[in-house]
């Protein structure tokens, strides 16, 4: 196995509790899922997946850890909780990403309620014990803008992406529509959904919708590339109401969808890291044992080796950057806050580099394996589908690269 | 309204019945295989519309009895001065709807008779025979698997010009008038369900000899062949791969194709020639698939309130896309060429042929890989799900990229020819 | 030995007096230009071995002849069938010697006069005469340049779709017989050393009408016309290009090339046939050359004690380099073919030619611009001296990328075709 | 003019007093080079870059600080000077990386007689007043092992490079001996060179050799792509000879070569950085300038957006990780020292990274600029050209991914 620190990172930035949780989250992927992660792509029963992220997210406590401590969580609630976030993904991608992503997503659905120091005590004092209390799974599930439907809607209300969700405010509460609507992660399990809609008026809101709602209704779980540990399924609201209180956020400023992706743009980096890491100890394996050429050993072939730094190079840089991403978002008093312009662009770019380099990596040592790369037995085509999932959930990457250039080169209209 | 009929076919090479072979192929695909594509990848284990499609494609159309010479009751398109041609037609069509489907077809069909048929050597008469009888008087789709890759030594099985078959491990000894056959091969396409085998062995381990070299055929149904489950792989499920065991298996002595030094030609140009036609058809097949589907997507959905396509920076995307396709078809269609008309290009058994079969594959697949993330990615939200069979068509070419000893190999070859390299 | 000739050339589009035209520029240059070529980076404002060549090329050879119709003196090969392809042939082996060579070659005799006399419209006949007199009876090389770029805009005097002429600021007004023409020009190729420009102007500015888009003869020598002092760029020295002023330059009424509405075709088919024709040419040409180099030196410097391209890490670079080489040289060659045979592929004015003009020269600078760029690496410490000349056609070639609108108009006029976009 | 800190990076580990010296840099760099940088390429009777250099060697002080106190330097001579370093050679590399070329690789040379707590108190003694007491320019050309060429050397010295000089070691000195030696930097004007040399027992020596020596003999200047305020040409040692003092290091672990290369490695990235932070300020002026489509600002295209978001992201990225290997050299303590394995291959590969990348960002940048970017007016080809030339000196991309390779994949023969 990888020793955690052969790609060097930042270790000043990472606490020694940092460590300690990662570590029990490294033993936890070595005994719950790296015996037979084969099988989670196509765990349709729930027998593999289920168990696994019961253990990491329930007993080992995931997610009651970054609750307020005085409604029941752990208080990893500040921005310091950057470093072990990556930390703690990089760990669990390393053996599933899907169940990375989940956890990755609801922390960031959840974010605007419970981070410092914006604490939304109405809804952490109602919904912190759902989380931090039960003995189920619980997880949120993340709706963002997509590109419009011209059967639906394609209104330019994020950047030049349409909300998929509208909201009708009343003096009562408010009403949501959208069909057709596809969440980030578990549309299909989800126990709550947090949605950017569009209030018509130039506004958006951000509005945390509990799965009981009346007036949801879920797809079919659908097949697709990677991350399968994340059952995901279109939605639809129909004219779902809701009282007040769970419009966290409403604003022409974008400063909550900021917040949350710049978040995101965090998680999304870690667990590439975390996938590639393992790739490298795949691959290493690989080129270790297998011999070419009669008595070679295939590393020490040099156009396998120049492959292999292609590959070293891409998890090197991407390890250093998504560690500092995670320090700029530590420290708004020294970098800013997470949804100004300069951290939010930062931010998209550090995750775009890194799920490029990722993807390329991946795509790399693959190269090296011939069939075996692509075998499930091999170990390596699993993050290759995943990594590029992750990607994919970017939300399409000239958006997501228009959101770089706006800021660094002022424009206006892009 | 520009289709994938638009990317620009080289006029002078077009095949005789080019057109036709395209109708003919392309609308039993949109029939048999567009619509349910989808479920394949669920269905790795065993897949009835495959065994449907087959019956359609090599016996009610024919295909089967295509290549064969017509005193063996075949069409001879194998003689004709056009056979590289359509046969990248054909496979490039297949392989629009699912490249699995078109490898299984290609390795199916192409390479055992075509070889043995035409190759300009010894002729194996009664071989030819025997096999060409299995292919045009069954009635049922006869599938031909070539297993050469075994567990150890990457791609030095493919590697002939360096190790000259001295890693083979399956060896092949002569005890009367039988081969009897021994050796553990794995990966081949076709070969959970092949009806014939034809074997690479050697009859001297170690060897550098290339007369040790043996291409033997081997029924799947003799006594000692053995064979385990299809593997579970990222895609390409339609091609069901195995481990096949061959353990004393024994078969009669002609059964060996051409005999010593020749079968090294045979399996030479099985890799340079038909393997590198068939991955770079597939190749274009899944890149001009990914553009029809691209293309429909880019133009209904929207950013800034208009279509995708309107967008410039997205636009620009697109047709990065299109170049590639376009050169990668141009670069395929040329290598169709060279193998149709040897007395223009020179023998397609020449080392120059076999370097810049290399080169194409390399460069082909390479695009093909790209285009297909590309066009994922611009899908955004939507690009990792089953309902674009874009992402299908990513997870399925990478194989392309993989098979037939990698990039590495193609890489060797290249280098070898054109600069002369010695030690590669 | 395999050399810049062993990358496959389709047999099937090859022109007549292909090897001939190939054997007789390639002794030239390697006499004239490869010896001398490394100081050229000095000599960017003066370079009198420039003119040497062209007095040899242009009128001992005679290539200012070679287009021009039999009834005006000249060799009529702008009229056959394979005048793509011979014109690709030359530009290709000048530009291995001298990319910016080849440039001031291709605009200083093939547009113009090729244009004006097959194009299938309006013939000029008095303008032809004039113009055809002036490059077949002369004893000194005649220099042309096509003045369309203006200091703001960026593409969009090229960008013809989209625009339609609506940016041109210069302009050309009727005054009695003669034409009035002011304005400024930046940047065309010969422009500091031309004989005769074709003036890109507009007869109403702001109008979207393409029949305002004029194209009008102006010899360098007419009052009014000022230009400036050679640029200094990042490499392709050899191409003087600088500012052009026309201060109410008047000519004759009858120096517009072809017409309203026609000027616009001619100015198109400038850019999209000739223009593309031109700049893969150069590409293809500067790549071989790259090879030519490399493949010297990677079998002469060593690395573990053994020649560099015995590597494997360092072949695989160099197989690389070579299938990029493969396939630009391929596409290049088809789209030749395509402007020699719009009996086999439609008009070289449709929108479909445009679209693949562009589409191939996207690709091809793309990839030229990477093969110069690896090889450069390949040579490490030496890679940035004068002495190997990758270095230089590494800085040259970045120049055909940019002009012409650049990379981005190339997409979207791609886009714009295979998409169906109506906004890009 | 670029803040900056519009690319965000680790200001934590910038001090103060580093930021002061950054910024008298930027005042040199706009008064001294900025208003006529383009004649700088073609200065060939050194009138502008030579008293350019001076203000910035002598005046500001850059060739006395990193001297030990004691010796008459200024003490910058500790590993946490890495920091400092960065952001100096991002100021010169802005306007000129040429000179900051020179600088750099002066500084590598003599890091194994300077850099605490190696300090050599015989060289140092007779070598700092040189360098700290000349109101000259003092520079020392670097050179390293290169390809082997039949007609002289091929023996695999340096991982399969050939070491340009061979060594003789007698009991009362070394003679060196080399014909077409390649430096790397000035081998036109250096007052020193600092040479890797064969012993031909499977031993290399590093060896500081005085311009003064008899029997050293320069080629002429030769013209290059990029750099050209540095003067380089070939050298040839015959049978020169020198003290022992001289012999600085010997040995066959290559520690002092893997110590020059991970700090060159520091230098070279920084350098890029300054380059195409230079490269972003032009382009976002061009962008800012040109109308197209009659009305449309050329940045509001998406298309050049697009362009922009790559070029943004290859700076947000090369500019951090720069600054995580300037930490990561200034703190051996945590990340180990410089010539050990795991720190020479991150070095390698970062720089191979930011190389890469600068490269990328420029050549698109110009794709944005037309023919405009290929003038020299321009102001951007110079630094393609300069970045390249960068690159080309780090001594073949191959030799360096096997750098890469080697600690990560645990080779042995590449």
């Amino acid at each position: 196995m990888v020793k955690k620190d052969v790609f060097l990172y930042p270790k000043e930035w990472v606490t020694e509790e940092d460590e300690t949780l990662a570590d029990s989250v490294r033993d936890w992927a070595d005994k719950e899922v790296m015996p037979n992660r084969q099988e989670f792509d196509e765990d349709y029963e729930d027998k593999l997946v289920g168990p696994a992220m019961k253990k990491l997210f329930v007993e080992i406590g995931l997610q009651k850890m970054v609750w307020p401590e005085k409604y029941g969580g752990e208080g990893l609630n500040t921005p310091a909780v950057s470093s072990m976030l990556v930390r703690v993904l990089e760990e669990i991608s390393r053996a599933d990403s899907g169940i990375g992503f989940i956890f990755a997503n609801t922390f960031c659905s959840l974010l605007p309620i419970i981070l410092e120091p914006d604490i939304n005590d109405e809804l952490c004092s109602e919904l912190a014990p759902l989380f931090c209390k039960s003995n189920d799974i619980k997880t949120v599930s993340l709706i963002l803008p997509d590109f419009g439907d011209p059967e639906i809607r394609t209104d330019d209300d994020f950047y030049g992406l349409t909300a998929q969700v509208t909201a009708e405010l009343r003096d009562d509460g408010v009403i949501l529509n959208g069909r057709n609507v596809r969440p980030i992660n578990s549309g299909s399990t989800a126990n709550m959904f947090g949605v950017i809609s569009s209030a018509g008026d130039g506004d958006l809101l951000y509005v945390l919708v509990p799965e009981n709602t009346s007036g949801i209704k879920r797809g079919k779980t659908f097949f697709k590339t990677g991350l399968n540990s994340d059952k995901n399924a279109d939605l639809s609201f129909d004219k779902i109401k809701l009282p007040k209180k769970y419009v966290v956020w409403k604003g022409s400023d974008m400063k909550v969808i900021k917040e949350i992706l710049s978040w995101k743009a965090l998680c999304d980096s870690a667990l590439c890291v975390g996938s590639i890491m393992d790739v490298y100890e795949t691959a290493k394996r690989w080129g270790t044992d297998r011999v070419i050429h009669y008595d070679q050993t295939l590393k020490e072939n040099p156009l396998v080796a120049a492959v292999y730094a292609d590959v070293s190079k891409d998890i090197v840089s991407s390890r250093l950057l998504t560690h500092n991403l995670a320090r700029i978002l530590a420290k708004p008093e020294i970098y800013g806050e997470s949804w100004n312009d300069d951290v939010f662009s930062t931010a998209r770019s550090i995750s775009l580099t890194v799920m490029n380099a990722s993807c390329e990596a991946i795509n790399k040592a693959m190269e090296t394996m011939a069939s075996e790369g692509y075998a499930r037995e091999g170990n390596i085509e699993k993050h290759w589908r995943d990594v590029k999932s992750i990607k994919n959930m970017i939300g399409g990457e000239i958006p997501a690269k228009m959101d770089v250039t706006r800021y660094f080169f002022e424009c206006k209209n892009i | 309204m520009r289709t994938i009929d638009d990317f620009t076919v080289p006029k002078e090479y077009e095949a005789p019945i080019e057109k036709l072979l395209k109708k003919i192929v392309r609308s039993l695909v949109d029939k048999e295989i567009m619509p349910y594509r989808r479920t394949f990848d669920e269905e790795w284990r065993h897949n009835p519309r495959i065994e449907s499609f087959y019956q359609k494609l090599f016996v009610d159309i024919g295909a089967q009895r295509f290549l064969w010479p017509a005193e063996y009751g075949g069409w001879n398109v194998g003689g004709s001065n056009w056979i590289g041609t359509a046969a990248y037609v054909v496979m490039e069509e297949i392989a629009r709807a699912d490249t699995g489907l078109a490898v299984a077809f290609g390795c199916g069909i192409g390479w055992s008779n075509f070889m043995i048929a035409f190759l300009p050597m010894r002729r194996n008469e009664r071989l030819l025979e025997e096999i060409s009888n299995l292919y045009t008087k069954s009635d049922k789709p006869v599938i031909a698997c070539m297993a050469m890759t075994e567990p150890q030594g990457g791609s030095d099985i493919e590697n002939t010009e360096i190790e000259h078959g001295r890693t083979i491990q399956t060896t092949a000894e002569l005890d009367g008038n039988e081969w009897v056959i021994n050796g553990h091969k794995l990966w081949p396409t076709n070969s959970a369900e092949a009806d014939l085998y034809g074997v690479i062995c050697t009859t001297k381990r170690g060897s550098t000899d290339d007369r040790d070299l043996a291409v033997i055929m081997v029924p799947a149904d003799k006594p000692g062949v053995k064979r385990g489950e299809p593997y579970h792989k990222a895609g390409m499920a339609a091609d069901l791969n195995t481990d096949i065991w061959f353990d004393n298996v024994r078969v009669p002595d002609y059964y060996r194709a051409c005999g010593p030094g020749e079968d090294m030609v045979f399996f030479k140009s099985t890799l340079d020639n038909i393997g590198v036609l068939g991955s770079i058809s597939y190749c274009v097949g899944a890149m001009k698939n990914v553009y029809e589907i691209l293309k429909e997507y880019v133009s209904k959905k929207t950013y800034h309130g208009r279509p995708l396509k309107e967008n410039d920076a997205i636009a620009g995307v697109l047709s990065d896309i299109t170049a590639k396709i376009e050169a990668s078809h141009l670069m395929a269609r040329q290598f169709a060429r060279m193998i149709d008309r040897p007395d223009q290009y020179g023998s397609y058994f020449s080392s120059e042929i076999r370097a810049k079969s290399r080169a194409t594959k390399l460069f082909v697949c390479e695009r093909c890989n790209e285009v297909c993330s590309e066009a994922m990615d611009i899908l955004g939200i939507h690009g990792y799900d089953r309902d674009h069979d874009i992402e299908k068509q990513w997870r399925d070419v990478k194989m392309i990229q993989l098979w037939m000893g990698g990039k590495q190999i193609c890489e060797m070859e290249t280098a070898r020819w054109f600069y002369e390299c010695e030690t590669l």
